[in-house]
């Protein structure tokens, strides 16, 4: 799936971050193409959360830069980078528990005229359709993830892997060139987990980039073509999972964390 | 003689999502345990709830033969537990020797000051600049720091979340030479760690906690391998993992 | 007919603090953002809707007689102003610096009031302000009824426009953001920008009921804004039921009901020098009353309902 | 400008330093702004009133001027009295209000609309019991001595200002020194880290509404003297509390007393300046400056 011809959607370089005196990521790049889908996997302590909290804005990036589609997010704040396109989910959900699963997806949507306070009090037949357009749309998607017969509920109901299918509907609606994926697998039951790997694969065929930093080997092997492994905030290897998993050096950062 | 005894544990933040869900196990007096087990299989939360600071839902835990389950922390500090947690186990904007201070007030007075002054003899670094604030410590000597904290009562046990989190090799290495040195006192040891080789050096016995449940309670032996391991953190399903 | 006409006057002034409730309810009970000083916003429009409206007066300026409508909408403006301001200086940091930022926001307004006697005619208050339906003033019970449709009107109105308000994209987006800051960022939503925006909106509303009210009365003065007042609405919103704009007007209705009745039980049966006295044990209930609730139903009589965006419908058949 | 502005200054400064001590404590280790704290003040003027009227029916002599002060040795008696049934008050409303609604995890905010709901009651209470009439500890009329430089300040001026620095000092070595302090400062910066650490988070909440409403108890005294009781007396001072703590850092003790200091300075200033009605304006300019200047403080830690 990787179409090294096209430039890249995702351009990080040189990404750098410590906390205290201690360097949670050092000097990492990468490239993602327009309809790749990459793997990002290590020990704990590794500093993939850290990576994934820099490409999404949700902590300050020291040295380095990102840029999506050519546009420089490198200190973007979140709210501005998935209005650029780039899409994040959480490791532990955090769906809206009040609102329902229907509103929950609709809240996402980008440059609703309605979220303006003036706008929602003089114009509210365009607010109305849009409001329409956008409940079709949400519906749609939660058709594509299963969650159709849900909507009414309000998000609390869920259970742990529907609430992961619900943080790719709502980042879907959101209409994302490039989607980060926080550990997707993760609290998941095994028989939600083949629909999530199927979603995942099926909105990267809509020719979406999507970015995994996970632990279930399994679901980087079904996914990825192509994974980083990170030690100690470095990237110590990159090649297809099959292969990067039997090296030697891989195998000890996993057993002892650090590069020997 | 068992030191830590835990039967059918359950625990967690909320009632209806346990983490930690049925777990079993005894610690013998003066042994040497590692906790391993892929992230997110609820090794960290376990051992906050025996240390009182995750609500445990069922099951108990037993200190000494005593029923402990569902006690504060400060109180457990009183019977005998030291915990160290992973990360902000210190109080950095007191100073180094403050830190062992307040430590030392569960002790007798006429003990305080001599316990001090032997954690001080343990970690040379420490002892060096009892004045300092612990906020100025590097990593390394901020896990020294909490290791002394937590040894300073002489616990019956002592458990640690992780100590190797976020350390250099070289400092992973010091911080388990210090906590075989501890070992050795005949000090109980439970350590939950990621570093597997590490962890495994040090333990004469490993436990594997998956999804919450105990995959595996045996020599650490068992594990230097690597099979298990290998299918646990890289989804390796064959014999020749680890090769 | 009397009484007729003193229901009429004493509905008028419970709905006045309905609105006062309404404004809160969007600052508190939608946004989670603690407003102390709402004396001092209900003040502001009162002042700023009685110096545009009132005939000119030799001993102070303003007194631009100005139509009574153009003095609320002067009020509204002022309120959500200050609203702003105190929003842009303390929405970033701890929840509880605006608190202490409005509480000084009162005392301070409450200082002007009664100091800067050129625009405020000082302790003696400002009178003659001009109200609404003056023809009738000569029969009581009239008079207590139009105005008592007036006010009807106007808390049917922002009632109206704040459920509108709630169910719209922009209430949607309000309370992603009280559930859960950081997702809703991570959707896009700005959360600094909505809670400014909602508590300007909050403070625009308490402003506009204090210009209703003082034109209902007719005479306003730096007393009738003591921090009792805030108090009073928070007691209202609480009982009532935060979140819930129905349990806003109920609240309001209640608290002032329980409070009329003690006041007039304190006449009766304590001596008329002792009443001042026992007026504080009113007080004293309603804080008890308060804690009460916020200890044993926190939600309040009407707890908050889900408001669904509407224009959803039903689901297409289609899709 | 007149000079005497610095001592009025320093003697209003220091009531509200002491005050600013107890609600800063509050705000490091409990976490939330504390509405009731300026009630503490007139609770505890007037409990030590009411001690000081029992131990005068008691002894008569206790109430005689001892020179050069206006007051007999019946005020500092009745202080002790009036600090232990405050700290009580203090504890009281701890056990039965806030302790409840930190227990049920509640949200810090829904603790401050509590204490608000508790300073209404509290000070409603008081003026069904006193009135609103002022009451005075004593009805003697003190001379106020020269001190150079065109300053004059009565004995009793100078023995609240003299008071305040000392119980800053013993309060500021306490903290920094003693076990209790230490115990203090670790709840202030984790509260779950210290019961790992042995330390009885519960027990040091009690410390602190002991040292808080003793504090206030004893600020709210000296108010009483200088000026006058009234059951408003301590809601007029809220705002110069909150402004001096927030001025100070939220959790420094030398800080609350600066501040304290600079507030009353500053309200001395202005009243010369622009009029002595204008005076509780001057706290929220203050505060309005600090949080757009320097929100954490003179003292305070950022993000602390």
């Amino acid at each position: 799936m990787s179409q090294p011809s096209q430039p890249p959607i995702l351009q990080a370089r040189g990404l750098t971050k410590s906390f205290g005196g201690f360097r949670a990521v050092n000097d990492i790049s990468l490239d993602l193409g327009t309809s790749e889908i990459l793997g990002v996997i290590g020990p704990n302590g590794a500093g993939k959360s850290t990576l994934f909290n820099l490409l999404a804005g949700a902590v300050p990036i020291d040295a380095g830069s990102v840029h999506l589609a050519g546009v420089n997010l490198t200190h973007a704040r979140p709210e501005a980078r998935i209005k650029s396109g780039m899409g994040r989910t959480f490791q532990i959900p955090r769906p809206f528990p009040r609102m329902t699963v229907l509103e929950n997806v609709m809240t996402s949507a980008q440059g609703q005229r309605g979220e303006s306070l003036l706008s929602a009090l003089i114009a509210p037949r365009q607010v109305a359709a849009q409001e329409r357009a956008n409940a079709n749309r949400a519906r749609d998607i939660l058709d594509f993830v299963s969650l159709s017969h849900l909507e009414d509920q309000p998000a609390s109901v869920l259970s742990g892997g529907q609430r992961k299918l619900l943080e790719l509907a709502r980042v879907m609606m959101a209409d994302p060139r490039l989607i980060l994926l926080d550990e997707p697998a993760a609290g998941v039951n095994p028989a939600l987990l083949d629909l999530i790997i199927d979603r995942i694969l099926a909105i990267n065929r809509l020719g979406i980039a999507v970015l995994l930093i996970e632990h279930n080997m399994e679901m980087i092997a079904r996914l990825c073509p192509r994974v980083i492994v990170m030690a100690a905030g470095k990237a110590l290897a990159e090649g297809a999972p099959a292969e990067v998993t039997r090296r030697a050096d891989v195998i000890d950062v996993y057993l002892e964390g650090m590069p020997a | 003689m068992t030191a830590l005894a835990l039967t059918g544990l359950h625990a967690g933040y909320d009632r209806d999502l346990p983490i930690v869900k049925g777990v079993s196990f005894t610690v013998q007096r003066g042994e040497a345990v590692c906790i391993l087990g892929p992230n997110g299989a609820g090794k960290s939360t376990m051992i906050k709830a025996i240390a009182g600071l995750v609500p445990c839902f069922g099951g108990e835990v037993r200190l000494d033969g005593t029923d402990i389950t569902g006690l504060a922390s400060h109180v457990l500090v009183g019977k005998g537990m030291g915990f160290v947690p992973q990360m902000e186990n210190i109080f950095t904007r007191l100073t180094i020797l403050e830190n062992l201070q307040i430590a030392a007030q569960l002790l007798p007075k006429q003990d305080r000051a001599g316990r001090i002054d032997a954690m001080f003899d343990m970690f040379p670094d420490l002892g060096s600049r009892p004045r300092e604030l612990a906020g100025a410590l590097s990593g390394g000597q901020r896990q020294m720091l909490a290791a002394a904290r937590a040894l300073l009562t002489e616990p019956r046990v002592l458990m640690l979340d992780e100590p190797s989190a976020g350390l250099s090799p070289k400092l992973v290495g010091q911080v388990f030479d210090t906590l075989r040195r501890i070992s050795e006192t005949g000090v109980t040891l439970v350590l939950v760690e990621q570093n597997v080789r590490a962890a495994l050096g040090l333990t004469e016995r490993a436990l594997v906690l998956v999804d919450g449940q105990l995959a595996h309670d045996g020599p650490a032996d068992a594990l230097h391998d690597g099979r298990l391991l290998g299918e646990l953190f890289l989804g390796h399903r064959t014999a020749e993992a680890g090769s | 007919m009397e009484l007729l006409a003193y229901a009429a006057f004493f509905l008028t002034i419970a709905l006045t603090y309905a609105i006062m409730c309404l404004g809160l309810n969007v600052q508190w009970g939608q946004t989670g953002l603690f407003n102390v000083g709402i004396a001092g916003f209900v003040g502001l429009g009162a002042y700023v809707s009685a110096a545009l409206t009132t005939p000119d007066a030799a001993e102070r300026i303003g007194g631009f007689g100005l139509p009574i409508a153009a003095g609320w909408l002067a009020a509204m403006i002022a309120g959500g102003v200050l609203a702003l301001l105190v929003g842009l200086l303390t929405l970033r940091m701890r929840s509880d610096y605006l608190a202490i930022t409005t509480f000084g926001i009162a005392v301070a307004l409450q200082l002007v009031f009664q100091n800067a006697e050129s625009l405020t005619g000082g302790a003696f208050g400002m009178a003659f302000i001009p109200r609404p339906f003056a023809g009738l003033q000569g029969q009581s019970f009239a008079f207590n009824l139009v105005n008592l449709a007036l006010t009807v009107a106007v808390v049917a109105v922002v009632y109206l426009l704040l459920e509108h308000l709630l169910r719209s994209p922009w209430g949607r987006a309000l309370r992603a953001v009280r559930e859960d800051e950081v997702a809703a960022q991570a959707l896009g939503k700005n959360p600094v920008l909505l809670r400014i925006q909602a508590f300007a909106l909050g403070g625009a509303i308490m402003a506009l009921a204090g210009a209703v009210q003082a034109h209902f009365i007719g005479f306003i003065a730096p007393g009738n804004y003591l921090p009792m007042m805030t108090f009073q609405v928070w007691a209202m919103l609480i009982v009532g039921g935060s979140g819930n704009n129905r349990g806003a007007v109920l609240g309001a209705v209640l608290v002032w009901a329980i409070w009329a009745l003690s006041g007039a039980l304190i006449s009766e049966v304590f001596p008329a020098d002792q009443q001042a006295r026992a007026a504080s044990l009113q007080i004293v209930v309603i804080g008890v009353m308060l804690c009460l609730i916020l200890l044993w139903r926190p939600q309040g009589i009407l707890p908050e309902v889900r408001s669904v965006s509407r224009h959803l419908g039903r689901r297409n058949k289609d899709t | 400008m007149n000079p005497q502005a610095i001592i009025d200054g320093l003697i209003s400064g220091s009531t509200i330093g002491l005050g600013a001590i107890g609600l800063t404590l509050t705000y490091s280790i409990l976490r939330f702004a504390n509405f009731t704290h300026g009630d503490f003040l007139a609770w505890g003027a007037y409990l030590t009133l009411t001690v000081a009227g029992v131990l005068g029916g008691l002894a008569a002599g206790l109430g005689a001027p001892v020179y050069p002060f206006s007051f007999g040795w019946g005020l500092p008696l009745a202080v002790l009295g009036g600090v232990a049934l405050t700290v009580a008050l203090a504890l009281g409303l701890d056990r039965i209000l806030f302790g409840r609604l930190r227990a049920r995890g509640a949200d810090t905010i829904i603790i401050v609309m509590a204490s608000f709901g508790a300073s209404m009651a509290l000070r409603s209470l008081l003026e069904f019991i006193f009135t609103a009439k002022p009451a005075y500890f004593t009805k003697a009329l003190q001379i106020a001595n020269p001190l150079g430089l065109g300053m004059r300040a009565t004995p009793d001026q100078l023995l609240v200002i003299g008071l305040t620095l000392l119980l800053v000092l013993v309060l500021h070595l306490v903290v920094t020194r003693s076990a209790t302090g230490r115990a203090m400062r670790a709840v202030s910066e984790n509260p779950a880290l210290a019961g790992v650490y042995g330390i009885d988070v519960g027990k040091v909440v009690r410390v602190t509404w002991i040292i808080g409403a003793g504090m206030a108890c004893i600020a709210g005294v000296m108010a009483g003297l200088l000026v006058q009781i009234r059951p408003y007396m301590g809601f007029d001072l809220l705002l110069p509390l909150f402004a001096a703590a927030i001025l100070g850092g939220i959790g420094s003790i030398p800080g609350a007393m600066l501040g304290g200091l600079i507030i009353g300075l500053a309200e001395a200033f202005a009243v010369q300046i622009v009029g002595a009605e204008w005076r509780a304006a001057v706290s929220f300019v203050i505060l309005v400056l600090v949080l757009m200047l320097r929100p954490q403080g003179i003292f305070g830690q950022r993000g602390a």
